[in-house]
């Protein structure tokens, strides 16, 4: 995965940091198509089943653990999965937050051009932090495959999702990208509730949209974005 | 001078950031058809202070009165079409377009301006506009088929000097007009800027160049940490005393 | 930059001129020859089907399947390879020569199982190729909209999968035909194989898709597990594409159903199983139950995508690979000689409706639609892998026995999942063409399209 | 004087290539009126998506929904009150219209992504929505068509022999050639109104808006309701075009207001150069050509292609290009895609322009964009 981004990154990505961003996202779009097309013919259409290890296969009892009888069960494997997740997530956060490495990126974010006059490479940082990204978005996607088997189009379906999130969230705010995960996913469970649903036909479908107009109309920036990113 | 000849009036004009005030307590009156420029050190609070004249910052006390008029909390374009153009420190034009179509935007915005709906009218066809544009463009010595982005940074100011001036403002804020241009392009400059003031328009210089403002302005204000230190006539600011520590010494 | 000067004078001369060019071209969009009914093969050695299934999307794979039944299906009618069911088919007027004579020549286009994608698909086929007859389609959305098309063209449409019970309901057409069974006919099998595996006292919790096909579903399986006595505890609509189902599914924990019954297809079906088995709700017990899962439509595809979880789990299905008669066998034997795999669910229903046609068009002598409806209207045949068979006339639905399914506890390869529990006849699937789930539509005239 | 630059010369090049399509188109497989349908309707879907994107810059990721709005209104129209098409479009624009102001309203208080987020997030509800819990304004997912027994208040009580009537200017049947040569009609109007937009006052001020906001504020420009006339006309286009799809095909489907849908008209306009008059309507004709005539490939059509080759060359041809026809042809516009962004950033007329520049006549300057 490391690889892959890395790649990527080199061949393509860095020769567009210069384009506009509607460049930026079309043509990591028509890549995102190829290596669809190229999975499907050599992994098929159809979903592929991918266990979870054994030993951790079944549901952790915590309603008897937290002495609230056995209502509330949870896969251990969801468990595990959120367990990493936030490591993952305290990782990276640290990462980016203490170290110099990840200070000359937050830095470049803001001003790719000020950082080179410095004498920093921002642009292997770039690749680097890329490279990053994509380890992290493919440890999410190979921990999520027991919970949804994976095909060649999975990508797709979380591509609207993830860039609301994060939108929503405000670019270039770890923070802001994961309260907007937790509040549209709460939201979601709530609007799913047949008595919720009763008094609002279909919100359900709509509620994650809503919520993302609601709070960019708001918050201009979104939850815990910062002035300067992404604008121009 | 009376009353009646003040355009511009900054009363008692207030604007901090957080703690620091980058404005405290300006009273500013500009007479109709001088140059009043206003000089100071960096951070002293010049571009902070135009840009609560444009409607760009709104004050946290105080108002801007502009012809009789106040202006603050009016938005950016209704405080233009009240009569108030404005040159950028650095040029702010259409880099799309060609020279032409960056005068002839300004020259609309009379008609236009507030919301004209008129897809199917030709442009080419506006032959007044196009006439008055040609003339704005040999002014300022530039070719109307160039293209805005591909100007020196020196014709983009004059450029945007051009389309300010097609909109016969009646008052002209122009922050640092000459700023990173060759003594050749400084003068030519200074030439047009008078060629203006003989047609009797108003402006409002923020220079750091000495040699400009003492051959434009006829008041000059001194302002430095937000306060205006002095103000009067040219000779009278050079002979200033407090001005010379502040700023001329320093 | 110059421009002319324009008035209005030559706004109107540039009116005129566009007029006139208009006109022009006008010449060339009939046929010059007469013909009686649309792309009529005339004296041309061939005739061109148009195979329409999806290649791109959620459903490619039972798309590449459907196209291998037919590329086979064609094979045979022209008298290639060993013949398939054409030697099973009961009774057949095929004689191996392609159908009346003329080879049987196809063309192939993309659904993207999306309406708007399958109909110019289809409108391609017919306007460009000149196909007599369009087949394919695995989803009931995209079959109900290119079944219209046909309709209004004017060519036969031969509906591939799809288990919506509107396809041959309120939406059915006198030009489209449908061998799939439907979500009524599920239910109807259904019922009682769960009242004898299940027993009576059952309180059952829907999760269904959130669109048409998943709501006449529900209907038809409420009625009938309300029929042997169960009780509907809620019924829960999901999105489409939800994917992750985890807060449809933590509500069931504690509803005191003791059944869930997954009204999904596809990726839906293999998320919301997988997700429900890895609640753990099939370890549960609930009123001294043992809490069961059912997937009332089936498919090997989409099962094999879910794996594991589908063991011992009920559900319905048109077909399957194993059934032991001969039709089925002689196609199992010529599909896998081919491609080296059993064929699913989806390619067994293409290939018959490939051969039904051509067997419809010989027996009326002819192409033409309405000749051919006439053909296939109260036609019974056997031999085709479903026994007896009939595609009634009041609604063009094929009635037949349907199997009830299981998933397989030791599936010996990766094809091996599913086990036949009970072949349910077709007298107890059989429902009037009136019946309530069934009512508001109306075939309306045949179509014989405009040459 | 360049024939290209002058309006007159522009419209008349540009009508008899557009009438002539079912001739030129032929020979690549592309001469059939549904194809040619789409070319047009899609041709002015992208056209007006130009207006708001080409002309502000602003990028909508949502415009689909009045794509849909359009199709549902018109065969609402075909279902209750005429088969003929002209209150159809009617219909179908205006209530575009109206959602698009609307949505332009809310939308437009943002710029940059967080517009785009916007406009997606509207038209992802709407599709939502039509999906399921409308459905029975939409007819869901299977998606809205005619029935026999719709009243048509405007029509006497006509029956045709298909059963259901067809769709109609006055008497003229909308289905087949006839069906392209309206929408044909409609499309050169279309590019007519869009060329003036782009060359009248209201078009340089949306350039102007696209090129500096800023600058156009304190020229004296209130901007804001510029822009919701510029998404207000946009979204008509679209709506226009979605009731041409009911039109020459009386169905309405969810799907047409899906992110995807969406996306196409981005990608459209971006391959033929955005910002460039002829661009969109290029680009949606090599969208829609791949989509319909590249996906139709399988093997046997490819051998059939190819026989004139040496039979090993033949089948070495037909085993290089199978992997990106037919259910690959994805792969293949993924490529194209890449390949146009990468080397041809501005899009097939900026490839054109930079080929004339290169061999044309040295007098002639290469085309603005604004053009």
């Amino acid at each position: 995965m490391l690889l892959i981004g890395l790649a990527m990154e080199r061949g393509l990505i860095r020769h567009f940091y210069k384009r506009t961003h509607a460049e930026q996202i079309l043509v990591t779009f028509g890549l995102a198509i190829v290596i669809q097309e190229i999975i499907k013919a050599n992994f098929g259409a159809n979903p592929i089943p991918t266990s979870a290890p054994d030993i951790v296969a079944g549901s952790a009892n915590i309603g008897t653990f937290l002495g609230l009888g056995d209502a509330i069960v949870y896969p251990w494997w969801r468990l595990i999965y959120l367990t990493f997740s936030l490591m993952i997530l305290g990782g990276v956060f640290a990462f980016l937050q203490f170290t110099t490495f990840g200070m000359v990126v937050r830095a470049g974010m803001h001003d790719r051009d000020m950082v080179n006059l410095l004498g920093i490479n921002v642009e292997r940082r770039f690749t680097i932090v890329f490279g990053l990204a994509a380890v992290v978005a493919g440890l999410a996607g190979v921990m999520y495959a027991p919970i949804l088997p994976p095909d060649y189009h999975i990508g797709m379906d979380f591509l609207v999702l993830s860039f609301v999130v994060v939108v929503v969230g405000g670019m270039g705010s770890l923070g802001g990208a994961v309260a907007a995960g937790f509040l549209l996913g709460i939201l979601q469970s709530f609007a799913s509730m047949n008595e919720i649903k009763s008094l609002f036909p279909g919100i359900d479908q709509i509620i994650i949209y809503l919520v993302a107009v609601v709070i960019l109309l708001v918050r201009p920036r979104g939850l815990m974005g910062r002035k300067g990113v992404m604008e121009d | 001078m009376s009353v009646e000849d003040t355009v511009l009036h900054i009363a008692d004009v207030h604007k901090s950031f957080g703690g620091l005030h980058a404005l405290s307590d300006i009273d500013l009156s500009v007479q109709k058809g001088t140059t009043h420029a206003i000089i100071g050190p960096n951070g002293a609070g010049k571009s902070t202070l135009l840009n609560v004249c444009i409607g760009r910052l709104i004050p946290d006390r105080g108002a801007v009165v502009f012809d009789g008029k106040e202006l603050t909390g009016k938005s950016p374009h209704e405080i233009n079409q009240a009569g108030v153009a404005r040159v950028f420190q650095t040029p702010e034009i259409f880099t799309d377009l060609t020279v032409m179509d960056n005068v002839i935007v300004p020259i609309l915005s009379k008609k236009d301006g507030s919301y004209k709906f008129n897809p199917m009218q030709n442009l080419a066809h506006r032959k007044d506009a196009r006439d008055q544009a040609m003339e704005l463009i040999e002014d300022v010595g530039l070719h109307p088929d160039d293209h805005a982005g591909s100007l020196s940074r020196g014709d983009k100011r004059r450029l945007e000097l051009a389309m300010c001036l097609s909109q016969h403002p009646k008052l002209l804020l122009l922050d640092e007009p000459t700023a990173g241009m060759s003594r050749h392009d400084t003068n030519s400059t200074i030439e047009l800027l008078k060629k203006i003031k003989e047609r009797g328009m108003t402006k409002v210089v923020i220079e750091h160049d000495m040699h400009v403002v003492f051959s434009l302005a006829d008041k000059i204000s001194v302002l430095a940490e937000g306060k205006i230190i002095a103000e009067g006539t040219p000779e009278e600011v050079k002979a200033n005393p407090v001005v010379q520590e502040a700023y001329l010494g320093g | 930059m110059k421009q002319p000067k324009i008035n209005r004078r030559d706004v109107l001369k540039g009116g005129a001129a566009l007029g006139l060019a208009g006109a022009a071209p006008m010449f060339f969009t009939r046929n010059a020859y007469a013909a009686s009914y649309l792309n009529d093969p005339g004296n041309a050695a061939t005739v061109t089907l148009g195979f329409n299934v999806p290649q791109t999307g959620a459903y490619a794979d039972e798309g590449a399947d459907e196209l291998r039944a037919y590329e086979l299906a064609v094979q045979h009618i022209n008298g290639e390879g060993d013949g398939g069911m054409l030697n099973t088919m009961q009774p057949s007027a095929l004689k191996g020569n392609g159908i009346l004579g003329k080879k049987v020549e196809y063309v192939t286009g993309d659904t993207q199982t999306k309406s708007d994608a399958a109909r110019a698909s289809a409108k391609r086929m017919i306007e460009k190729d000149g196909a007599v007859m369009i087949t394919g389609g695995s989803s009931s959305g995209v079959a109900i909209a290119v079944q219209g098309l046909c309709q209004e063209a004017g060519v036969i449409f031969m509906a591939g999968l799809t288990h919506s019970n509107d396809t041959t309901g309120k939406d059915k057409r006198r030009n489209g035909f449908r061998h799939f069974f439907n979500g009524y006919m599920s239910g109807q099998a259904l019922g009682p194989v769960l009242e004898k595996a299940y027993g009576k006292e059952r309180n059952a919790y829907h999760l269904t898709a959130d669109y048409t096909w998943g709501w006449t579903q529900e209907a038809s399986i409420k009625a009938s597990t309300e029929n042997i006595g169960w009780k509907t505890n809620n019924t829960v609509k999901t999105p489409v594409g939800a994917g992750d189902f985890s807060q449809y599914i933590t509500p069931v924990l504690n509803s005191g159903a003791d059944t869930l019954i997954l009204n999904h297809y596809g990726k839906d079906m293999i998320n919301s199983l997988t997700q429900a088995v890895q609640f753990g709700l099939r370890d549960k017990n609930v009123n001294g139950n043992d809490f069961v899962i059912v997937v009332p439509l089936y498919s090997r595809l989409m099962a094999q995508g879910a794996g594991e979880n589908v063991k011992g789990i009920f559900g319905s299905t048109n077909w399957h690979w194993s059934l032991p008669d001969e039709g089925s066998q002689a196609f199992v034997k010529s599909f896998g000689q081919a491609y080296g795999f059993p064929p699913s669910q989806a390619a067994h229903t293409c290939y018959v409706q490939a051969l039904l046609y051509a067997d419809a068009c010989e027996r009326a002598g002819t192409f033409m639609p309405c000749e051919v409806v006439g053909a296939l209207e109260g036609h019974k045949f056997d031999g085709m892998g479903n026994g007896p068979t009939e595609y009634r006339a009041e609604d063009h639905q094929c009635f037949k026995d349907v199997l009830v399914v299981k998933g397989k506890e030791n599936p010996s390869s990766q094809f091996d999942v599913l086990e036949v529990v009970e072949v349910t006849p077709r007298a107890q699937v059989e429902y009037a063409p009136d019946n309530e789930f069934f009512a508001g539509g109306d075939l309306g005239p045949c179509n014989n399209g405009s040459a | 004087m360049n024939i290209m630059k002058s309006e007159i010369g522009m419209m008349v090049v540009f009508t008899i290539v557009i009438l002539t399509m079912p001739l030129w188109l032929a020979p690549i497989g592309a001469g059939y009126p549904d194809l040619l349908q789409k070319f047009a309707i899609f041709g002015l879907f992208a056209i007006g998506y130009n207006i708001l994107f080409g002309l502000t810059g602003y990028l909508s990721f949502g415009h689909a929904a009045f794509l849909g709005i359009g199709s549902y209104a018109a065969v609402w129209s075909f279902k209750l009150l005429t088969m003929n098409v002209l209150p159809a479009i009617l219909f179908g624009v205006v209530c575009s219209g109206i959602f698009a102001f609307c949505i332009g309203y809310v939308s437009l208080r943002r710029s940059g992504i967080y517009f785009s987020i916007l406009t997606l997030a509207f038209a992802q509800m709407s599709y939502n929505l039509a999906y399921s819990v409308l459905t029975p304004i939409t007819n869901g997912e299977t998606g809205l068509q005619l029935t026999i027994n719709d009243p048509r208040i405007l029509d006497a009580a006509v029956t045709s022999a298909t059963g259901l009537p067809s769709t109609t200017l006055f008497g003229l049947s909308m289905s087949g050639y006839s069906g392209f040569y309206f929408c044909a009609v409609v499309l050169i109007i279309g590019f007519f109104i869009a060329l003036r937009i782009s060359r009248s006052p209201f078009g340089l001020v949306l350039k102007g808006i696209k090129s500096n906001q800023t600058r156009m504020k304190y020229t004296g420009f209130n901007t804001r309701p510029y822009m919701i006339t510029a998404f207000v006309i946009s979204g008509m286009y679209a709506g226009l075009a979605g009731s041409l799809m009911a039109v020459t095909d009386p169905l309405a489907g969810a799907e047409r207001m899906q992110w995807t849908a969406s996306g196409e008209v981005v990608l459209m306009t971006i391959l033929g150069g955005a910002g460039t008059l002829v661009g969109p309507v290029l680009g949606a004709g090599l969208i829609k050509y791949f989509e319909n005539i590249f996906s139709a490939f399988n093997d046997k059509s490819l051998h059939e292609l190819f026989s004139f080759l040496p039979e090993i060359l033949e089948n070495g041809v037909v085993a290089i290009i199978r992997p990106f026809v037919g259910e690959g042809w994805h792969l293949m516009l993924g490529l194209l895609f890449m390949l146009i962004i990468i080397f041809l950033p501005g899009g097939v007329m900026k490839g054109i322009d930079r080929i004339k520049t290169k061999f044309g006549s040295k007098s002639e300057k290469p085309a603005e964009q604004s053009e």
